[in-house]
């Protein structure tokens, strides 16, 4: 093929922003069936935020329980006797809700809210392009992901209830229905999973088409804003762990339906084996829920210390490390689980060497606020947030990695704190940041600073207040996913602790209504927001908020870094990538696209 | 945690220690280092940021300390991992262990006694539902299997944790220090009733462990378990009564 | 077209050779198993590979694209190492 | 501040990605998710074989290789047709491109009538995934592997048809020209990745 179809390939068939005439798409074509990559970035916000708000229900519903076993909860009537009779939690219906709000939280929260928002949000208008490389592809992600959720959703209404062997759902338990007393509802939870497997396969063909074929001129690798190099590696993750899990889940659902046997041990099947495909996929997965956190912390880190990234190759590096080393520390979730010891003591080391990457990021973020010029803005508060709190959630890690000390505090609440501190506390309060963030970007208000100060004070405090004692339940053997611990005399003496966390939970619940306000509030009240509110470097602050459909007028020209805050001998402290050097004047027609003739359509 | 009561207990313990001591100073160091710049570094008037792009050497420093930190973890584990957990290999385990046999299922523990001949799977053995009886001093070596599901037998006071996953026997091992009644507790989510699959550990002195075993075979305790829900749990044990376990 | 076409034919009768190859060790050949395993993935990974170097023009790609194609094969035979070396069950 | 200097410095050029153009790079991509997804299967019948060999009667014994091998060939044949196709439309030479993509389709199909018999006739035999009704030689693990494998490639040709018809349509409705060529292209790197799937699969399924 000529050699003028290969070049340039990111410049054919772009379509700009045109500022002449108005864009004329029907209502559904703008709104509901968007191409538009800013659009269903809105979408998935929205979506991912009411799956939030349910697991956060669900989470409410498990504290009440926990913080005072076997009292009726309040309101807890309107659920009906299958689930709570008298408000009084079954449970059955117990395993239900924490298996669904651990399902919810990963899968259809925390994942499409990194992943599904911020990949539309940044990505195309990172790397200055009009849109995503393949805007179909990218709309039928989304409208994949919605019956996804629904699906799961509904189990809740089916005969049995909802699947209730845990997120990570270890057969037998989760296969044999006599086993669990959950059938449709665990089945239902396997054909969601693999039909959100789908939706996120599609986002991340489209994320990596696009980051590297459709680059704005002088965008070079080292000058990609972090939150698109973090995404980028996490759609690789995406791409290659998904379908691990899809082959999985399509075992488990034949042993469920089919009567197959892969992980039943009657006729030879594997338990482990379960084990090994899900944790082959949950290692890396757990990656894709914080380097995309990661990557919006540092950007929006530089940005409210006006300083350059600290170390921006070596952050770069890391990210790609810790990717890396995702692959091979599975078998971390199975020290107990009747594996090799052998291959335990592999694990650990493959384990702890992630404690290194991750090291040169956390010391890296202090580098970065270090001699700066600190802005306290609602996205900083947060970000610092994630930097405090992740290194506790990583620490706590390091705990579970080393192989004896796991022999104690596997399946206890430590690991519950584990998960909260780098889930919550990294991933949510990273993107709580982002959002604060972005907001005013694409809804063209600003959230409103006082509420969105309030919100960070209420969900900074009540968040440690209820994960923090965690550990200590751990440490005091306390078991996860157990209805009534007051079952047990060695755990009674915990109750007053776990009361106390309960309290603090419904607390933390509640401060999120903060949250919900000020982001209903602004959508529509909010002060109008202007092209750059944080003086910020990356392109998408020279577009108009919200960035007309097609982004640029023409292909944008990249002439640095994104985090050159604070340049010595310059008027402002900040320097937008696309300002050519010294007052050079920009031409429209940069890079512009006369190879783009002849490139198979 | 609760006072160790098994020999190698403290030795985990110990790690457990060094990780929290070394995790424990990081922390502070990076929390405080964090709180420091957010006060020190505030916006002023008239400050300007540092314009600098980082340091190799810095960065050096802070990519090979934490490596020979975590490293050195590691190798302050190891050794003891392999020690608890490879209860068959040469050297792991004491030769002389007591052989016993636990066999888990929704939601009950069965203990296979091997009788004065310290053989399992002869006509003296017998079995106890819930009830995990050892001397002092001596190891035991418990072969874990399951019926049904996971389940996870956890011994809180002797830093014991093992999955028994069905169609696998593993191999566990402790040896008790402390005489006392202990908590034995189910730790993998294996069904409605996971939270309270629990028994107990009776550790005897030597002789009084002896006495016990003859009482029980002079009561003629059966060595197959009869079916249906033990006592203290058989009111709403759902499974065993209504959806039937296996 | 940049480079200069295969003989797609040639190919063809390589990968039919190879079949018939493979058909014939596995079952003329008394070789012993451990040999037979060896030999018999030795050939399908020929196959494959003349199958992504001239079918799929992998041969002919830049060589960036060749290193994205062959990113996922360490992972895929990492996993397949790791559990086969679990003699643990 | 060198470094800081050395940002500027350099102008702005046409980015060329990595020469390869979006539909292509994409779907590449998504092949590579492919085969994480069939190594999956793949790494779970290598360890339950592991686990049981017993399960598994030597090969030849239940399987009907012939058969099977007969019809990799036809696979292996579909893949010329498919890039014959490919290089007809690179000189423009529309006819050649409907002939080889009518023979591909054929051939791809062929393939899938010629699984589904093969299903048939293991079945009469008791050669099934449901562990309660097995009957023949090995173990149920055997059956459960094997069809998962087979089937899900089979599947994956079935789809590539369904998208040769597709294709075809638009080649003869003429939309592909020795410039626009982008769709065949593609399909031609699916079918022969299904194809390259099958190599894999017909060795460790049947023959090993
Ligand atoms: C965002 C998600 C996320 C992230 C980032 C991590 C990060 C890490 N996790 Fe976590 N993990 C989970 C989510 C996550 N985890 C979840 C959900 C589970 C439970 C699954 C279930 O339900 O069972 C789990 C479970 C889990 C286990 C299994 C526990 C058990 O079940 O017994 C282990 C064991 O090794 C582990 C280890 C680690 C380690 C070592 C890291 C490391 O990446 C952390 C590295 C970071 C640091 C170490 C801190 C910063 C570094 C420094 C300040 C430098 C100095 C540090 C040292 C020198 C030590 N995790
Ligand atoms: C990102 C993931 C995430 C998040 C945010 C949370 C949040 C919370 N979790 Fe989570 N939890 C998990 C992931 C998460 N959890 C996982 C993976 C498990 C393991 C499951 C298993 O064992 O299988 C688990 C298990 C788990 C347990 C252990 C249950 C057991 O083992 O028996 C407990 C117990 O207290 C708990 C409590 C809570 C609480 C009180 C919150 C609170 O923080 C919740 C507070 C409320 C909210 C955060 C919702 C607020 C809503 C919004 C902010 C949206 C705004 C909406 C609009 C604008 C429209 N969780
Ligand atoms: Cu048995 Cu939990
Ligand atoms: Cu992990």
């Amino acid at each position: 093929m000529s050699t003028t179809q290969l070049l340039a390939p990111n410049v054919s068939a772009q379509h700009w922003a045109d500022p002449s005439h108005p864009d004329d798409r029907p209502f559904i074509r703008k709104y509901v069936f968007s191409t538009d990559h800013k659009t269903i970035g809105n979408q998935f916000m929205f979506m991912s935020l009411f799956f939030l708000l349910v697991g956060g229900a669900l989470a409410m519903m498990i504290r009440w329980q926990l913080g005072w076993p076997g009292q009726p909860m309040p309101g807890g009537g309107v659920l009906p006797e299958t689930m709570a009779p008298g408000g009084i939690l079954l449970p059955e219906f117990y395993n239900s809700l924490v298996t669904m709000h651990g399902t919810f939280m990963i899968f259809f929260a925390i994942m499409p809210l990194l992943v599904g928002m911020f990949g539309n949000w940044l990505i195309p208008l990172h790397v200055g392009a009009s849109d995503m490389a393949f805007p179909r592809l990218n709309m039928m992600s989304f409208w994949t992901a919605v019956p996804a959720g629904f699906i799961m959703l509904t189990s809740f209404a089916v005969e049995g209830g909802a699947a209730g062997a845990g997120w990570t759902a270890y057969p037998p338990l989760s296969a044999v229905p006599e086993y669990s007393g959950v059938s449709t509802g665990q089945q239902l939870w396997c054909v969601s999973l693999v039909i959100l497997g789908f939706s996120s396969l599609m986002g991340a063909v489209n994320y990596i088409t696009t980051i590297v074929n459709m680059r704005a001129p002088g965008m070079t690798w080292l000058r990609l804003p972090l939150p698109v190099w973090a995404l980028f590696i996490t759609a690789i993750l995406i791409l290659l762990a998904m379908p691990i899990l899809a082959g999985a889940l399509i075992m488990l659902l034949f042993d469920q339906t089919l009567g197959t046997t892969f992980f039943l041990p009657e006729t030879g099947g594997q338990p482990l084996l379960w084990q090994h495909l899900f944790w082959y996929f949950g290692h890396p997965e757990v990656y894709i829920l914080i380097l995309p956190a990661m990557g919006i912390a540092s950007e929006v880190i530089a940005n409210g210390s006006r300083k350059p990234i600290f170390g921006y190759p070596a952050m770069v590096g890391a990210i790609i490390a810790i990717a890396f080393l995702g692959w091979i520390v599975w078998g971390h979730h199975m020290f107990q689980s009747g594996m090799n010891p052998l291959l335990g003591s592999s694990f650990m080391l493959s384990t702890m060497i992630i404690a290194v990457p991750s090291a040169i990021k956390v010391f890296n973020w202090l580098g970065t606020i270090w001699r700066g010029d600190i802005h306290f803005h609602t996205p900083m508060l947060n970000a610092l947030a994630f930097v405090g709190m992740f290194v506790i959630g990583g620490l706590s890690g390091v705990f579970m990695a080393s192989t004896p000390v796991d022999i104690y505090i596997h399946d206890t609440y430590f690991i519950v704190a584990h998960i909260h501190y780098v889930l919550f506390g990294g991933s949510l309060f990273a993107i709580f940041a982002g959002i604060y963030f972005w907001f005013p970007k694409f809804f063209g208000r600003m959230l409103n600073p006082t509420l969105g100060k309030i919100h960070f004070a209420l969900t900074f405090v009540f968040y440690n207040l209820v994960f923090f004692p965690m550990h200590n339940l751990g440490l005091g053997g306390m078991m996860r996913r157990i209805y009534d611990p007051n079952q047990y005399g060695f755990l009674e003496p915990l109750q007053p602790m776990n009361t106390f966390i309960s309290v603090f939970a419904l607390a933390l619940g509640a401060s999120q209504l903060v949250f919900i306000i000020n982001i209903l509030w602004s959508l529509w009240r909010g002060e109008r927001a202007p092209e750059n509110p944080w003086s910020s470097n990356s392109l998408e602050w020279d577009l108009p908020s919200p960035p007309p459909h097609g982004n640029f007028e023409a292909m944008p020209a990249v002439y640095r870094g994104p985090y050159e805050y604070s340049y010595p001998g310059r008027g402002e402290d900040f320097w937008p990538q696309s300002e050519p050097p010294d007052g050079q004047q920009v031409s429209v027609k940069t890079g512009g696209s006369p190879v783009a003739e002849g490139v198979p359509q | 945690m609760p006072e160790s009561a098994s020999t190698f207990g403290t030795g985990i313990d110990s790690i457990y220690y060094i990780i929290l001591w070394i995790t424990g100073a990081i922390f502070v160091f990076v929390e405080t280092a964090l709180i420091v710049f957010i006060i020190r570094y505030r916006h002023r008037e008239g400050r300007v940021a540092v314009h600098t792009h980082g340091s190799k050497k810095a960065e050096i420093v802070w990519t090979v300390i934490p490596f020979i930190l975590v490293l050195f973890i590691v190798y302050a584990s190891n050794d003891i991992w392999l020690q608890v957990k490879r209860a068959d290999q040469e050297g792991a385990a004491p030769a002389d262990a007591l052989p016993l046999r636990v066999v888990a299922k929704q939601f009950e523990w069965n203990v296979t006694y091997p009788g004065p001949d310290e053989e399992l799977d002869t006509s003296d053995d017998f079995v106890k539902r819930n009830q995990l009886h050892v001397p002092i001093g001596r190891a035991v070596r418990i072969d874990l299997g399951s019926e049904d599901v996971i389940h996870s037998f956890f011994l809180p006071d002797f830093r014991v944790k093992q999955d028994a996953v069905p169609g696998m026997t593993i191999p566990v091992w402790f040896e008790a220090t402390r005489t006392g009644e202990f908590p034995l507790a189910c730790a993998e989510l294996c069904g409605l009733g996971h939270y309270r699959m629990r028994a107990s550990l009776t550790v005897h002195e030597a002789d009084d462990f002896d006495r016990w075993q003859a009482e029980e075979l002079a009561a003629g305790t059966p060595a197959e378990v009869a079916d249906g829900p033990e006592a203290d749990t058989a009111e709403e044990n759902r499974v065993s009564e209504g959806e039937g376990s296996a | 077209m940049a480079h200069k076409k295969p003989n797609y034919y040639l190919v063809w009768l390589y990968l039919l050779i190879l079949t018939v190859a493979e058909v014939l060790v596995a079952f003329a050949s008394g070789l012993p198993f451990e040999v037979l395993v060896f030999i018999l993935l030795g050939l399908a990974v020929w196959k494959a590979a003349l199958v992504a170097m001239y079918y799929m023009h992998l041969r002919f790609e830049p060589p960036r694209l060749v290193v994205l194609a062959l990113a996922p094969i360490p992972l895929a035979i990492l996993i397949t190492i790791v559990v086969v070396t679990m003699e643990g069950f | 501040m060198s470094r800081a200097a050395a940002i500027h410095a350099q102008a702005p050029r046409p980015m060329e990605g990595i020469r390869v153009y979006n539909v292509k790079l994409g779907m590449w991509v998504f092949l590579l998710s492919e085969v994480m997804f069939f190594s999956g299967l793949i790494g779970a019948y290598i360890i339950l074989r592991f686990a049981h060999p017993e399960q598994w009667a030597a090969p030849g014994e239940v399987l009907n290789v012939p058969l099977t091998a007969f019809n990799t060939f036809m696979l292996i044949c579909s893949s010329v047709t498919m890039v014959k196709a490919f290089a007809a439309i690179e000189h423009g030479d529309q006819a050649g491109l409907k002939k080889w993509l009518l023979a591909t389709i054929v051939l791809g199909a062929a393939f899938v009538g010629i699984q589904i018999f093969e299903y048939m006739k293991l079945a009469e035999h008791g050669f099934v995934p449901i562990a309660s009704q097995y009957a023949a030689e090995g173990g149920p693990l055997y059956g459960s592997t094997f069809y998962t494998m087979t089937g899900f490639h089979g599947a994956h040709v079935s789809i590539g048809v369904l998208c040769l018809i597709f294709t075809a349509s638009k080649a003869f409705r003429g939309q592909y020209t020795e410039e626009h060529y982008a769709g065949v292209e593609i399909m031609g790197l699916y079918w022969h990745f299904v194809d390259l799937v099958w190599i894999i699969l017909f060795t460790i399924v049947y023959l090993i």
